[in-house]
């Protein structure tokens, strides 16, 4: 563990470390490439996405002047995929990020102070970890009304626990580390010790539990859009999938669904072989079973 | 001592459950008293409702009475069995709930049995094999299988083997107002299942093959195993005799705690196929805003999470004795 | 035009029943004889009936979410297309809609009825209808359920149905007397729409018929039931002791499918006949057609859609201007070609142009986006701020309106994308917020709560189409419920009053005509389309298929399931 | 007594109570306990080096760290310079902190892997408020890592632990403390993690900042033959009691104690045929010394019991110059 953390000081040592796992690899230019087609999206040949076309261009197949087709209201689909490819992002990012600060903070404040807070914390963690999960997201989702926020938000209640839960363990062993008690016995006070000396160590693991976050963020925005409690009027992978599901005309215009299914599976495929090959990375002794 | 140790993990357990089993039921209460809107408003889409049906109504589901006694209310009504009237159907929601059971264990169960059995095995074989290009095969497959959220892949079932090929039906448990009996029925169930089953199966099936391939490693590098090779034990024998026993103890507890879960996972599965079980209802529930359904479908799968969850933490402890000793952190 | 005379034809009809009471169409014992329109109707005739063969399964499809779950008697029994359609099966009812184009009222287990003021009404009963156990259809029956349905739910409470209390007698085994509420003029007897519930099965809930699980169903029509398997199918067969004679089909089945899509290929293969009610998508009519053994008959539609304008809540929208250029701002032909294929066509009213009693001299809301932009520069309506977005001249507000739509209504929220787009080029932005169904209902049948600014409105009248004037009748005139405008005329409610109650036909056009002029005048709904209805039916086992408004199967048209026969 | 003490602990007293299981709960046992320092008290001159030796599981550890605060004691008093320590409110403990330091035993974990050397001694400045100022603060850090002997501090001042030796990272541990100018020290078994050829280097570290700042010391440790070599006088310590405590000569001279006379002996001499750790006493330090409450600590595995031994708990006294035992043999 020691060795990997020596490792983990700079970011680049992580990311040299992790391009030696081909998991990791083949993660992480998945993630590149729609990173970088969110970033350009307007100029990927695309053109406003809710725009409605021409009648005649109606359920087109793909073609010269649409790339994939387009859809019931000649909406290009490729535009459609491609900014849809920001919402997905932006959703797994924000949610990502909003359920590992939640959940590390949790898991700070339960691990490190132990007793009673520990106590009611962990029951409340324990709790939400009894909800099913996809039940709980659709009925909060039902109640909050559909937008992307209410997505992230729902999101984020969902999947907090799990973090605040593998942060407190990875809390528990660092409290008990010599170098805290040593800056304690140095005058440092408690926010000083949990935020200046334990979370520094923990960011490793947040980081990896980021990038499961992400999966399963954009797996639940898809799914939620899916079965109809999504934002009609943001375009994304789930919308344009739920979309095609009622026009009935799923069978007979294929390139209307095959792009967002690819998508989706791609990215989410894409942050699974990143978090597998983060975890790999995290496991003590890897170094040396890699010869490196 | 042994049992006296058990009885105390068992009773504390039990306790926590019931704690949690109450705070579901206070959240859930809570949850749908944020619902915005008129909940009688809703029970009725006619417009011509008045002012005065409304309040019979409202009194007749107590919904006039203060929170407190709502709850009270709620809580008393709970204890015998009663989940509230469903919106939609104009019937008890626990009569709503238990027609669609069935329906939905006989997929799950099928489901999960054919993942565990070859993720079990799939998962074995690569974790035995670490680092060889069977396993990467095995681990990429699964990895892949295990990104594709169920829907998808259900959607894509569909187009392609029910649409285009036409050799699987179009959705539904069974052949419409067949007539079958007996066996023609049940096979005629079979032939609807099998693209639900395999979608819910492909994605199980990659978690359990990633769940037994780790712990397969954990297994293989443990003493005991070392020991039984340098007995000379044929490799197949230790697979079998030592690893693969032991490997199996988190496969155990994930299948209990999953058949739990999976009843609610399945939600997508049973609605690309229009499976009329416990999930497709849920789907109908939110589509229909139909509140004290979606309460009561929540409660049940909240209360199955967490007795699956006693019952694998309980069956853990009687076979793990270091679960007891070590007792809850 | 053929609808003139084929209305004036229905009047007289209607004349003839009122006024001479004479139990005209009592006579014969099969009812198919009696119900075939006049051979000069497009209907196909059916064929003498030596040559009608018996036998044969019709198999229905409808999508999963119109499916019935219970049989319980509520609203999903008017409100959900399954529901809809297979009550009018296994009930009889006193008397129901003839087939297009007359519409006409046609006896059914009422011979005859009379009244003198429009509103009691006398209605006698046929003597040979039986329940499905046997038991006879009798008065206390018709009275029973005229008395406790419109009870059991506001949904089966329209003003033709409900009666003063203590007035309904069962004057004989075979004869009704019931005084209602409201007058009913015009050319319908009252008990439209209803079920006669057998009262030896349904008396223990009377005080609450929701709560009755209703089954088995025991009904007095054509088709009984035979199997339910609630989110499955239902299973009918054919009464052999029908009163009218058995139905031509041995069996109806009513199933559900998941999605659209496998709707669409169940009746590509043959699984399904005819698809349950609201046909098939523009976007598949191509495939349809080149489809063997698949004729597809489009049929003018029954529903119409408008948008309700808010008037309740405060803001430009009661500026009479802004509506009007909101109409105009709506390019309703392009709205047509693409959300519908074509397949539709522009309305101006509640009434179906087709009908004589439409005002044909209504003003029209063509599209002219450079009168649009007129209106509204001339009220003031001035971007001040150089967002692209008008502004309001009182509170210097953007002008933003609030459109809702249910997810449900698919070409609806393809149409509010087209608005949105639209009106966007006049000025004024629109927010489209999509709501599930029962929350959108939830939100426009109460104005006064302010949550919407625009709704979308869809409603199918039918040729019976009293109660839609409903929608305007003013909340001080006690109008709450369906006027999700908010529209207050005193004059309006005043015409709609006479209207109601007027027996003479040409007087109630008048009336009709001038309720139509305020509404296009006032604007408290804007009048879009009324999409056709494309309805692929399945040539290959059945000939028969008998076409309405709405298409070959629907609430006003359960004639397809009494018609249609082996080939 | 002579001079003034620096510190002085009377009756210090740590009981850590042991987790009883809900059955236990529910049948109402009484409370149990571990003393891990059970009625401890002594006093450290200025400038002196006080050995504290005993096996692992002592308490010696906990006592250290029970003086410093960093364990709240169950009773007992300690004062520093007079002021009373275990009343302090967190605020003026913080005060505290800056006369008295602790030495941590574990050079590898008791620096944070994700700071630099240069950081960790600016965070004690930082929070102590020992600076005015960047460069006041490069001052103080670099004086401070050349007075623990890490030079050219240049090389050392960005260098994360990872890549320091064992050694060079107790000097940083060591720096860290030194950079407030304490008064009293704790060091925690300072050398045992550290290779044999560093020891020596790092005692003499110590023994120079004594010299120097005048520096007193509690030096903790297991091993009797270190603490010969730095402390002026050793405490004996067994089953959270002192039992021995006098002049690190008279200690290794003339021990009286039964279990003092077995640490010396085997404290290593140069014959290979002697083992190492090897006491010459019976048994095992029991785990939960329950039984021993009312009868001397050391009595089951005393090779030189009587029956008095085992009816009561001998006092420490006083038996020479400042030697006191806790023996009745010893009388």
């Amino acid at each position: 563990m020691l060795k990997f953390l020596r490792e983990l000081e700079k970011v680049k040592g992580f990311f040299q470390l992790l391009l030696t796992n081909k998991m990791g690899v083949v993660g992480l230019s998945i993630f590149a490439l729609f990173a970088i087609v969110a970033l350009f999206a307007p100029f990927l040949h695309t053109v406003d996405p809710s725009k409605t076309g021409a009648v005649e261009n109606i359920l087109l197949p793909p073609c010269h002047q649409f790339w994939l087709g387009t859809d019931d209201l000649a909406r290009d689909i490729w535009s459609q995929v491609i900014f849809g490819s920001r919402v997905s992002l932006v959703i797994g990012f924000l949610a990502a990020a909003l359920t590992v600060l939640v959940g590390t903070l949790i898991g700070l404040m339960a691990g490190f102070y132990g007793g009673r807070i520990e106590e009611v914390l962990m029951r409340i963690v324990d709790f939400f970890m009894m909800l099913p999960m996809l039940p709980l997201m659709i009925v909060l989702a039902a109640i909050l009304g559909p937008s992307i926020w209410n997505v992230i938000f729902v999101v984020s209640i969902v999947s907090w626990p799990t973090t605040a839960r593998v942060i407190r363990s990875q809390v528990l062993s660092l409290k008990e580390r010599a170098f805290v008690e040593a800056s304690r016995c140095i005058g440092a006070s408690d926010s000083l010790l949990i935020f200046g000396e334990i979370l520094p160590n923990v960011v490793p693991l947040m980081f990896a539990e980021a990038v499961l976050m992400v999966t399963e963020a954009i797996y639940a925005e898809a799914v939620l859009a899916f079965l109809g409690l999504g934002d009609p009027t943001t375009v994304s992978w789930g919308m344009i999938l739920h979309f095609a599901f009622e026009s009935g005309t799923m069978s007979r215009a294929p390139w209307w669904v095959v792009p967002p299914v690819a998508c989706i599976c791609t990215l989410i495929l894409g942050f699974t072989f990143l978090g597998t090959a983060v975890s790999d990375v995290l496991k003590p002794g890897y170094r040396e079973i890699r010869g490196l | 001592m042994a049992l006296k140790g058990f009885a105390s993990f068992a009773i504390r357990k039990a306790i926590a459950a019931i704690i949690t089993i109450f705070a579901i039921v206070c959240v859930n209460f809570l949850i749908f008293r944020m619902v915005p809107g008129d909940p009688i408003r809703m029970m009725f889409r006619d417009p011509r409702i008045t002012a005065e049906q409304m309040q019979l109504v409202r009194e007749k589901f107590g919904l006039d009475k203060p929170l407190w006694e709502q709850f009270n209310c709620y809580l008393t009504e709970l204890f015998q069995g009663n989940l509230g009237i469903s919106f939609w159907q104009k019937r008890p929601v626990l009569e709503v709930i238990a027609d669609r059971i069935p329906q939905t264990l006989l997929l799950v169960v099928t489901a999960l049995a054919i993942a565990v059995i070859l993720g079990t095995i799939l998962g074995a074989i690569a974790g035995w094999k670490t680092g060889t290009k069977i396993d990467s095969f095995i681990l990429g497959i699964s990895l892949t299988l295990y990104s594709v959220p169920t829907f998808c892949m259900g959607i894509i079932f569909l187009l392609i083997f029910a649409f285009q090929l036409a050799i699987f039906p179009l959705g539904g448990i069974s052949t419409a107002a067949s007539g079958l009996t007996g066996f023609g029925y049940w096979k005629d169930v079979l032939w609807h299942m099998f693209l639900p089953a395999i979608s819910i199966v492909l994605w199980y099936g990659g978690e359990y093959v990633l769940l037994t391939r780790s712990s397969m490693q954990d297994a293989s590098g443990q003493d005991y195993i070392t020991t039984a090779r340098a007995k000379g034990l044929k490799e197949s024998a230790v697979l079998r005799n030592h690893a693969l026993r032991n490997a199996l103890l988190p496969v155990v507890t994930i299948t209990g705690v999953n058949l739990a879960f999976a009843v609610a996972g399945i939600i997508e599965a049973e609605t690309v196929f229009s499976w009329p079980g416990v999930g497709r209802l849920v789907y109908d529930a939110v589509m229909k805003r139909d509140y004290p359904l979606l309460q009561g479908t929540f409660l049940v799968f909240a209360v199955a999470v967490v007795l699956a969850n006693l019952v694998v933490d309980l069956i853990y402890g009687y076979i793990d004795p270091r679960i007891k000793v070590g007792k809850s952190e | 035009m053929r609808k003139r005379e084929s209305l004036l034809a229905l009047i007289g009809t209607v004349v003839l029943v009122l006024t001479l009471s004479i139990p005209v169409m009592q006579c014969a014992p099969a009812a198919e004889e009696e119900v075939t329109p006049p051979p000069e109707e497009e209907v196909t005739p059916p064929p003498e009936e030596e040559e009608i063969q018996y036998g044969g399964r019709l198999n229905v499809g409808f999508p999963a979410e119109e499916g019935i779950e219970t049989l319980i008697c509520d609203e999903t029994w008017q409100y959900t297309e399954m529901g809809c359609v297979f009550w009018p099966l296994v009930y009889d009812q006193l008397w129901i809609l003839g087939p297009a184009p007359d519409y006409e009222p046609l006896p059914r287990l009422a011979t005859s009825w009379e009244t003198e003021d429009g509103k009691t009404w006398t209605f006698h009963l046929r003597e040979d209808a039986t329940f499905h156990d046997g038991v006879p259809v009798t008065a206390e029956d018709v009275a029973f359920t005229i008395e406790y349905l419109p009870q059991a739910d506001p949904a089966w409470a329209y003003p033709d149905c409900i009666c003063e209390p203590g007035s309904i007698k069962a004057i004989d085994d075979y004869t009704v007397e019931f005084t209602l509420e409201a007058t009913i003029g015009g050319p319908y007897p009252a008990a439209f729409w209803m079920p006669i519930f057998p009262k030896h099965i349904w008396e223990p809930y009377k005080d609450d018929m929701l709560s009755y699980a209703n089954y088995p169903l025991i009904g007095s029509g054509p088709f009984k039931l035979k199997e339910f398997k609630p989110a499955e199918y239902i299973w009918f067969e054919a009464n052999e002791d029908y009163w009218g004679g058995r139905p031509y089909v041995d069996e109806v089945v009513f199933r559900t499918y998941g999605s659209e899509d496998a709707l669409y290929m169940a009746l590509k293969s043959g699984e399904v006949d005819i698809i349950g009610y609201s046909g098939c998508s523009a976007l598949v009519v191509d495939d349809f057609r080149e489809t063997e053994n698949i004729e597809v008959i489009v049929s003018p539609g029954i529903g119409m859609v408008w948008l309700s304008f808010n008037l309740y809540k405060d803001g430009p929208l009661q500026d009479l201007n802004v509506r009007k250029a909101i109409m105009h701002g709506i390019d309703r032909d392009r709205m047509i070609d693409l959300v519908y294929l074509g397949y539709a066509e522009k309305v101006d009213s509640f009434m179906y142009p087709e009908l004589a009693d439409h005002n044909p001299n209504l003003p029209q809301y063509d599209y002219d986006p450079d009168l649009a932009n007129e209106i509204l520069d001339e009220g003031g309506y001035i971007d001040t701020d150089n967002d692209g977005i008008r502004n309001d001249p009182d509170t210097g507000e953007n002008l933003s309106f609030e459109l809702i739509v249910p997810s449900d209504w698919t070409d609806e929220v393809k149409a509010a994308t087209l608005i949105k787009e639209q009106l966007e080029d006049i000025g004024i932005d629109i927010v489209m917020k999509v709501l599930d169904l029962d929350t959108f209902y939830e939100y426009l049948y109460v104005p006064e709560e302010e949550l919407y600014d625009i709704g979308f409105g869809e409603e199918e009248p039918g040729p019976h189409a009293d109660w839609i004037w409903e929608f305007g009748r003013s909340y001080e005139a006690g109008g709450e419920g369906w006027n999700t405008a908010y529209y207050d005329n005193p004059d309006f409610d005043e015409a709609l009053d006479k209207m109601l109650a007027e027996v003479d036909t040409t007087k109630r056009r008048e009336y009709l005509y001038e309720m139509q002029m305020m509404m296009a005048e006032d604007l408290p709904y804007g009048f879009l389309v009324r999409p056709d209805l494309i309805n692929p039916v399945r040539t290959d086992k059945f000939e028969g298929y008998v076409e309405t408004m709405g298409g070959v199967s629907t609430w006003i048209n359960p004639w397809t399931y009494f018609e249609v026969h082996l080939k | 007594m002579k001079k003034d003490a620096v510190l002085r602990v009377e009756n210090l007293k740590k009981y850590f109570p042991v987790r009883k299981s809900l059955f236990e709960f529910m049948s109402s046992k009484k409370e149990e306990y571990v003393r891990a320092v059970d009625d401890v008290s002594f006093s450290v001159q200025e400038g002196e080096v006080l050995g504290f030796v005993g096996e692992s599981g002592c308490g010696k550890t906990t006592m250290g760290r029970t003086i410093l605060r960093l364990i709240e004691p169950t009773s007992g008093r300690v004062y520093y310079e007079g002021i009373e320590v275990t009343s302090l409110d967190r605020k003026r403990v913080k005060s505290l902190r800056r006369k008295m330091q602790m030495i941590f035993q574990d050079p590898h974990g008791s620096l944070n892997p994700r700071r630099t050397v240069a950081d960790i001694l600016s965070q004690t400045v930082k929070i102590h408020g020992l600076a005015n100022g960047k460069t006041e603060e490069d001052e103080l850090i670099k004086n401070t890592l050349e007075e623990v002997e890490l030079k050219p501090t240049e090389e050392f001042w960005d260098r994360y632990p990872i890549l320091l030796s064992g050694g060079q990272r107790q000097r940083v541990g060591i720096g860290r403390v030194l950079i407030l100018q304490p008064k009293l020290v704790v060091a925690d078994e300072p050398i045992s993690m550290l290779d044999v050829s560093v020891r020596i280097g790092i005692l003499e570290l110590l023994l120079r900042l004594r010299d120097k700042f005048g520096i007193s010391f509690i030096y903790i440790t297991h091993d009797l033959s270190t603490a010969r070599y730095v402390c002026d006088r050793i405490a004996i310590m067994y089953l959270g009691k002192i039992i021995e405590i006098a002049p690190t000569e008279d200690i290794i001279n003339k021990p009286l104690h039964p279990y003092t006379q077995a640490l010396v002996s085997a404290v290593p001499v140069p014959d290979p045929t002697v083992k190492m750790h090897e006491l010459p006493i019976k048994g095992y330090v029991p785990l939960i010394p329950a039984e021993v409450f009312s009868s001397c600590r050391f009595y089951p595995r005393c090779l030189h019991t009587r029956k008095k031994c085992r009816e009561e708990e001998p006092p420490l006294i006083e038996v020479g110059h400042d030697h006191y035992v806790a023996c009745i043999k010893a009388k």
